[in-house]
């Protein structure tokens, strides 16, 4: 035993302390709960790796049975193999700096108490959801993080934006849960078991499904809700609106950890999308369709936040694909480098906001190089991550899974070197308008406290050499893949980045007016992008004006008042009825009350005497 | 013996709850009502019950009529005066107690033939004793749950005698 | 040897008891005859108890009737102190009088 | 010998005795009440006013029995009837003395024993409220109901802290019955020191013993808590309607409850017929030392008194005690009479204490009474009562 039971223990220890005395407590006390507790949780996970390595096998504890149905057992069992590793590894480690960064960033904030409180639960149902050995606990820590996402999103609730942006990230998400919920009834049916061992191992005797089969219904079912979560085509839209929140969620939540659980659940379940590879296939075209279609957003985004939400989409995107073409660790991989660079980028961001009192928009920057030359030098750091330049980290995880896309389908590879360009030009792009140029706001930019610029450092040094960190090596005995080498392809790849570098410093440095003028030209298609293709207004119109408007007029109109309401009342009016009669017997005089008595048990005597009772 | 013992106390414990209904005077009934207890306690001595039988004078007899009497001298009403619906109580009530009697009875001679008797001293297990180990280890729970039933009724007596008062 | 008393007597009496402590409660309007009458009522099912616990040589039936006396005792304490209450606000313990319904 | 012929002469025996004792125990209460007062008492009838008592009960036979008007008739006469008959019937289960052999018969120095002796008693005692509360009401008149109800009331509440007071020292000897109850109390600690329940461990029952004598006083309507007959109040209470032998009827039926509660008190209490220490150390000469004494201290106030009745009266005193104790003295009769020695001296003792009291007391108000026996005394029974429990089963 190594009581891995401790690890989502300390964060949910200090949700409830945070949560319960928050008000009464100091803001030191709180911090020290709220980083206190993710610092233990990290602790301990170091810790119980440590005792485990080298972590050949899974280790499983068993702690009790949860539920116990006929001959379905679902225990409370947790279980570390090396993917949980990495994970409980990304998440309490990106965790800890970010409750730290938060420190620093919330500092003014009322509602401080309650914000450590939820980002504390956040941690717990994470930590749960990377820990669980059975299905039905993993949907557990799944709903807890999609329900910390709710109350973070809407942490500012007196924002409409803030309320409807949590609502939407809500529903949206509660579709793909339905595919996951879905999924698990689907395996516990054909597995009579949820435990991932044991469904792993029940899995031995089933083929290779060619066509459409209850696998790759299982498999589009748990892709539907990894879609859900992790933002893919055509459940992406909430994670926009998601940026809402405060900037440390969005970091935390919204781009390193919480939307990398699909990701996570779709590797942890490969043994079933292995025997079905349509399923799988299909992973592919939904990662790469999302990558491509969330980088040309991305291109035309004035938000700073929001141009970083999409190329979080489109990065999740490229683990999708990477995870789509048999790359499990390489996508993985990904998932770990973006979560360093795109966390930095979050809290770099973050920062600039901090420095200029809550402006967003990119348009009103600029000039910032001089200001906060830490949050600048920094972000540079994961720009250069994420656009994929050698050495960065990002250069290496991109890099294996566009080769693995490659042997794959190679237009799967070229599609993905043309997003890796522009991935680079709009990140570069913000980049450029935010810290170039003249200042073209009107606050007082000064550097972010060390609370905050200490955490970003951390980042940028994770963000460049996080790459030599080996997760594809360390994952080798979980997914074995092939041994790709290609240097044309690495060249091409990085040329590519290189060249959206090259194009962003050309449009927004050099020569500032050419963005303006060939969005001139370009016309109807800068606008449509600028609106992110109408995927919003298409859903309105679609989906969520039919649902209210048959809510309001079937359910509430029909069902409601004419079928459910009228029935009550009826039933209560029936009632008055029968009581209008009935209350002749209820006459306040105690000898009729006992004559009816006798009356009773006189009939009853004489029943039990017809029924033969009586012996 | 038996049987005379029987008889003579069986007799006076009717004549002793006919009194109880006829007699229109509450203090009459009661102290009628004390000799259905008393003779009630010699049958139950010829049953092998002492330890009731005592229980039964004591508890009955010496505690619950003493309450009896003592709360109608304390309102010292006189005797109840015919109302209204009387004999139509008489008419409805006079059949229906004679079918509950006749079908009791029915019941019991079917059940319980003749050859069952009765032997004075065949069964001595009524002793403290036995009811004692019996009370304290079967009907354990019970027992403690009458307590705190005797401790409801206590508060409540008490409470209702306070707003008496004031 | 006498003839010994069958078990039916015994019960026949109780059951004579019960129905007279019935009929005072029917019969009778004095609140404390009626409550008197339930008194009697019980009495009569205690000797059921007695007679049967005879019958099958076992103490139980003494418990019970041992706890129908306890539960009588409180009865009687809290029944009385409702006399007394409603006497002193209705003046009167004629049962009929003290219904307070809409007829 | 045939059980019903003993029986029958056991029981003339005993209502023969107690009877004469209810008649001189009042003659012995006026003498004694004349002492503390520094009285004569009665004298004039008989020796020292020993014929008194017959005086009364001739007079109280031919006085005129009056029938009050309004009084409803067939209670009246029930009323005296209960109160003696029910205080007479508890004496039939008091052991006076250990099983004896005469004549070839073994047999009790009691009427019968029950198995649940106790709990008779008492269920009797509870029963002697009926006698007063019946003469109250009957009797149609104001004083004599006041006097009932005060009675009535009493009489439940005191009847808690005794209950509880007799319960504690059952738990000790572990037995209903009167009989075994005085066996249990036999055995000497260190040889000579009384195993009495009053002395008895783990837990002796002094505070019983104190709160049984106190709640037996108000039981027995005795002063301090004779509210029910407090003449200054209620003229006399439940009897005032009351004459002759009726009302000799609750007068015998006082002093009967009296002896009843002093023999239980000896025998829950005092050890019964037991002595106070052993017939080694000399227990056995103690009787008729004692009537020795009586008969020296007659003798001399006989010879050198100034009246001349008393010089006759209290030499012939002299000689009877002096018989008595010779009597005592003769080896073969000590079994048998030795063990009612005790039981009646310590009986006795109880009933003096009964009588010294009414001499030096004052009576309580009512209010006053009730929230003795509620709030003082209940919970002082109580509390031993538990400490008894707990003490018996951890060292019992």
């Amino acid at each position: 035993m190594e009581h891995l039971w401790l690890i989502p223990a300390f964060p949910l220890l200090g949700f409830l302390t945070a949560g319960i005395l928050g008000r009464r407590l100091p803001k030191a006390a709180i911090n020290a709960v709220a980083v206190g507790s993710v610092f233990l949780s990290l602790l301990w996970s170091v810790k119980s790796l440590y005792s485990l390595w080298p972590l050949e096998m899974a280790h499983v504890e068993r702690y009790f049975d949860w539920i116990r149905v006929a001959d379905l057992r679902i225990g409370c069992d947790f279980a570390v193999d090396r993917l949980t590793a990495v994970m409980l590894l990304v998440v309490t480690g990106v965790g800890l700096l970010i409750h730290i960064y938060a420190t620093g960033y919330m500092a003014h904030d009322n509602g401080y108490p309650r914000f450590f409180a939820c980002l504390n639960l956040f941690m717990f149902f994470m930590l749960t959801l990377v820990l669980a050995a059975n299905f039905l606990l993993m949907f557990v820590g799944w709903e807890g993080v999609g329900l910390s996402s709710y109350l973070l999103i809407g942490f500012w609730f007196l924002k409409k934006s803030a309320t409807n942006a949590g609502n939407k990230a809500f529903i949206v998400n509660r579709i793909g849960d339905f595919g996951f919920s879905l999924a698990i009834f689907l395996v516990a049916m054909n597995f009579g078991s949820l435990d991932f061992g044991a469904v792993f191992q029940g899995l031995g005797g089933w083929p290779v499904e060619q066509s459409a089969g209850t696998l790759t219904l299982v498999g589009l079912l748990l892709l539907v809700g990894a879609a859900g979560k992790s933002a893919q085509i055509p459940l992406y839209v909430w994670l926009p609106d998601a940026m809402e929140g405060p900037t440390p969620v969005s970091a935390l939540i919204h781009a390193a950890t919480m939307v990398t659980a699909g990701v996570y659940m779709i590797a942890r379940t490969a043994p079933i999308y292995l025997k079905a590879p349509m399923a799988l296939e299909m992973v592919a075209y939904i990662g790469l369709a999302t990558a491509f279609f969330a980088a040309t957003i991305g291109l035309a985004q004035n938000d700073i936040k929001k141009v970083f939400a999409y190329s979080t989409v489109s990065q999740l995107g490229y683990m999708f694909l990477g995870v789509g073409v048999g790359a499990f660790s390489a996508g993985i991989f990904h998932l770990m480098t973006h979560a360093f660079f795109k966390a930095l980028l979050f809290l770099g961001a973050g920062s600039v906001i901090h420095a200029l009192a809550g402006e967003q928009d990119l348009r009103r920057m600029g000039g910032l190089r001089k200001k906060t030359p830490i949050t600048f030098w920094t972000l540079v750091c994961a720009s250069v991550s994420i656009a994929g330049v050698w050495p960065a980290a990002g250069f290496f995880s991109k890099d294996e899974i566009l080769i693995a896309a490659y042997y794959h389908a190679p237009w799967m590879f070229w599609l993905g070197v043309v997003t890796a360009g522009m991935t680079a030009f709009y990140v570069f792009r913000a980049i450029f308008l935010a810290f170039f140029g003249e200042y073209r706001g009107d606050a007082h930019p000064h550097e972010s406290p060390p609370s905050m610029t200490l955490p970003l450092v951390a980042l940028a040094a994770l963000s460049i050499g996080g790459g030599l960190i080996s997760v594809p090596r360390w994952l080798e005995p979980m997914f074995p893949a092939p041994e790709h080498h290609s240097p044309a392809l690495v060249v091409i790849s990085v040329a590519a980045g290189l060249t959206g570098i090259a194009l962003a410093f050309l449009f927004y440095v050099v020569r500032p007016g050419l963005a303006d003028a060939a969005a001139r030209h370009l016309g109807w298609l800068y606008r449509t992008v600028l609106n992110k293709y109408y995927v919003d207004e298409i859903y309105n119109a679609t989906v969520v004006e039919p649902v209210v408007e048959g809510s309001r007029t079937v359910m509430w109109e029909t069902v409601d008042v004419e079928i459910i309401d009228a029935s009550v009342n009826g039933v209560a009016a029936r009632a008055r009825g029968v009581g209008q009669i009935l209350r002749k017997l209820q006459s306040g005089y105690i000898r009729s009350y006992a004559a009816w008595v006798l009356l009773g048990a006189v009939a009853a005597l004489i029943a039990m005497g017809f029924a033969g009772g009586a012996r | 013996m038996d049987a005379i013992v029987f008889l003579i106390f069986a007799g006076v414990a009717v004549v002793c709850a006919i009194n109880v209904v006829v007699r229109v005077h509450p203090i009459s009934s009661a102290l009628s009502l004390i000799g259905v207890m008393g003779s009630l306690a010699v049958i139950y001595l010829l049953l092998g019950a002492q330890f009731i039988a005592a229980a039964q004078v004591f508890v009955y007899a010496g505690a619950i009529m003493v309450l009896f009497i003592f709360v109608i001298m304390l309102l010292n009403t006189g005797a109840e005066e015919r109302s209204r619906g009387a004999w139509m109580a008489r008419l409805a009530g006079t059949p229906l107690l004679m079918a509950l009697l006749g079908i009791l009875s029915f019941v019991i001679f079917w059940a319980f033939p003749r050859r069952i008797g009765v032997h004075f001293g065949a069964f001595t297990g009524g002793t403290v004793e036995n009811i004692g180990r019996a009370i304290f280890t079967t009907y354990l729970l019970p027992f403690e749950i009458t307590s705190i039933l005797v401790l409801i009724a206590i508060v409540g007596a008490v409470t209702l005698g306070y707003k008496e008062l004031d | 040897m006498p003839q010994a008393v069958p078990l039916s007597w015994y019960l026949i009496l109780s059951a004579v008891l019960f129905t007279l402590g019935v009929a005072g409660f029917l019969f009778r309007r004095n609140i404390i005859t009626m409550f008197m009458s339930i008194e009697l009522m019980l009495n009569a099912v205690n000797l059921s108890f007695i007679a049967f616990s005879y019958h099958l040589k076992q103490v139980d039936g003494h418990v019970f009737t041992f706890f129908v006396m306890v539960v009588a005792a409180a009865e009687a304490a809290v029944g009385l102190a409702i006399i007394l209450t409603v006497f002193k606000n209705r003046g009167t313990l004629q049962v009929d009088d003290i219904s307070s319904m809409k007829d | 010998m045939n059980f019903y012929l003993l029986s029958v002469i056991k029981a003339a025996v005993v209502s023969g005795v107690l009877m004469l004792t209810l008649l001189y125990l009042q003659w012995v209460e006026r003498k004694l009440l004349a002492h503390i007062q520094v009285r004569l008492g009665p004298y004039r009838v008989g020796p020292h006013g020993l014929l008194q008592p017959i005086a009364d009960t001739i007079k109280l036979l031919t006085k005129e029995d009056l029938m009050p008007p309004g009084v409803n008739k067939f209670f009246f006469l029930l009323a005296p009837f209960l109160a003696i008959s029910l205080s007479l019937i508890s004496i039939s289960v008091v052991p006076f003395g250990p099983e004896v052999q005469a004549g070839g018969v073994r047999t009790w120095m009691q009427l019968t024993d029950l198995n649940i002796g106790v709990i008779f008693i008492l269920a009797i005692s509870s029963l002697t409220v009926y006698g007063v509360v019946l003469a109250g009401w009957a009797s149609n008149s104001k004083y004599p109901l006041l006097g009932a109800l005060r009675s009535s009331a009493q009489m439940i509440s005191y009847e808690l802290p005794l209950g509880l007071a007799v319960a504690a020292p059952l738990l000790m000897s572990n037995t209903l019955s009167l009989r075994e109850l005085v066996q249990t109390q036999e055995h000497f600690y260190w040889g000579f020191f009384p195993a009495w329940n009053l002395l008895r461990g783990p837990w002796p029952q002094v505070i019983g013993f104190i709160v049984f004598m106190i709640a037996v006083f108000a039981e027995t309507n005795r002063v301090p808590f004779d509210l029910p007959e407090a003449e200054s109040e209620l003229v006399a209470g439940f009897h005032t309607e009351y004459s002759s032998m009726k009302f000799a009827g609750f007068f015998m039926a006082e002093y009967a409850n009296m002896i009843t509660v002093c023999s239980m008190g000896t025998i829950l209490f005092l050890g019964g017929w037991l002595p106070p220490f052993p017939a080694g150390y000399g227990s056995k000469f103690i009787p008729a030392a004692a009537f020795a004494a009586g008969g020296l201290v007659s003798l001399y106030h006989g010879l050198y008194t100034r009246h001349l009745r008393d010089r006759w009266s209290l030499t012939a005193f002299a000689g009877i005690f002096f018989a008595i104790a010779v009597v005592f003295s003769v080896p073969l009769l000590q079994p048998y009479l030795l063990p009612l020695f005790w039981f009646c001296a310590k009986t006795g003792l109880l009933l003096f204490v009964f009588i010294w009291v009414r001499g030096t007391q004052p009576r309580f108000r009512y209010d006053q009474l009730m929230r003795f026996a509620w709030s003082f005394l209940f919970p002082v029974a109580m509390v031993n009562l538990l400490a008894t429990g707990l003490l018996v089963a951890l060292f019992g």
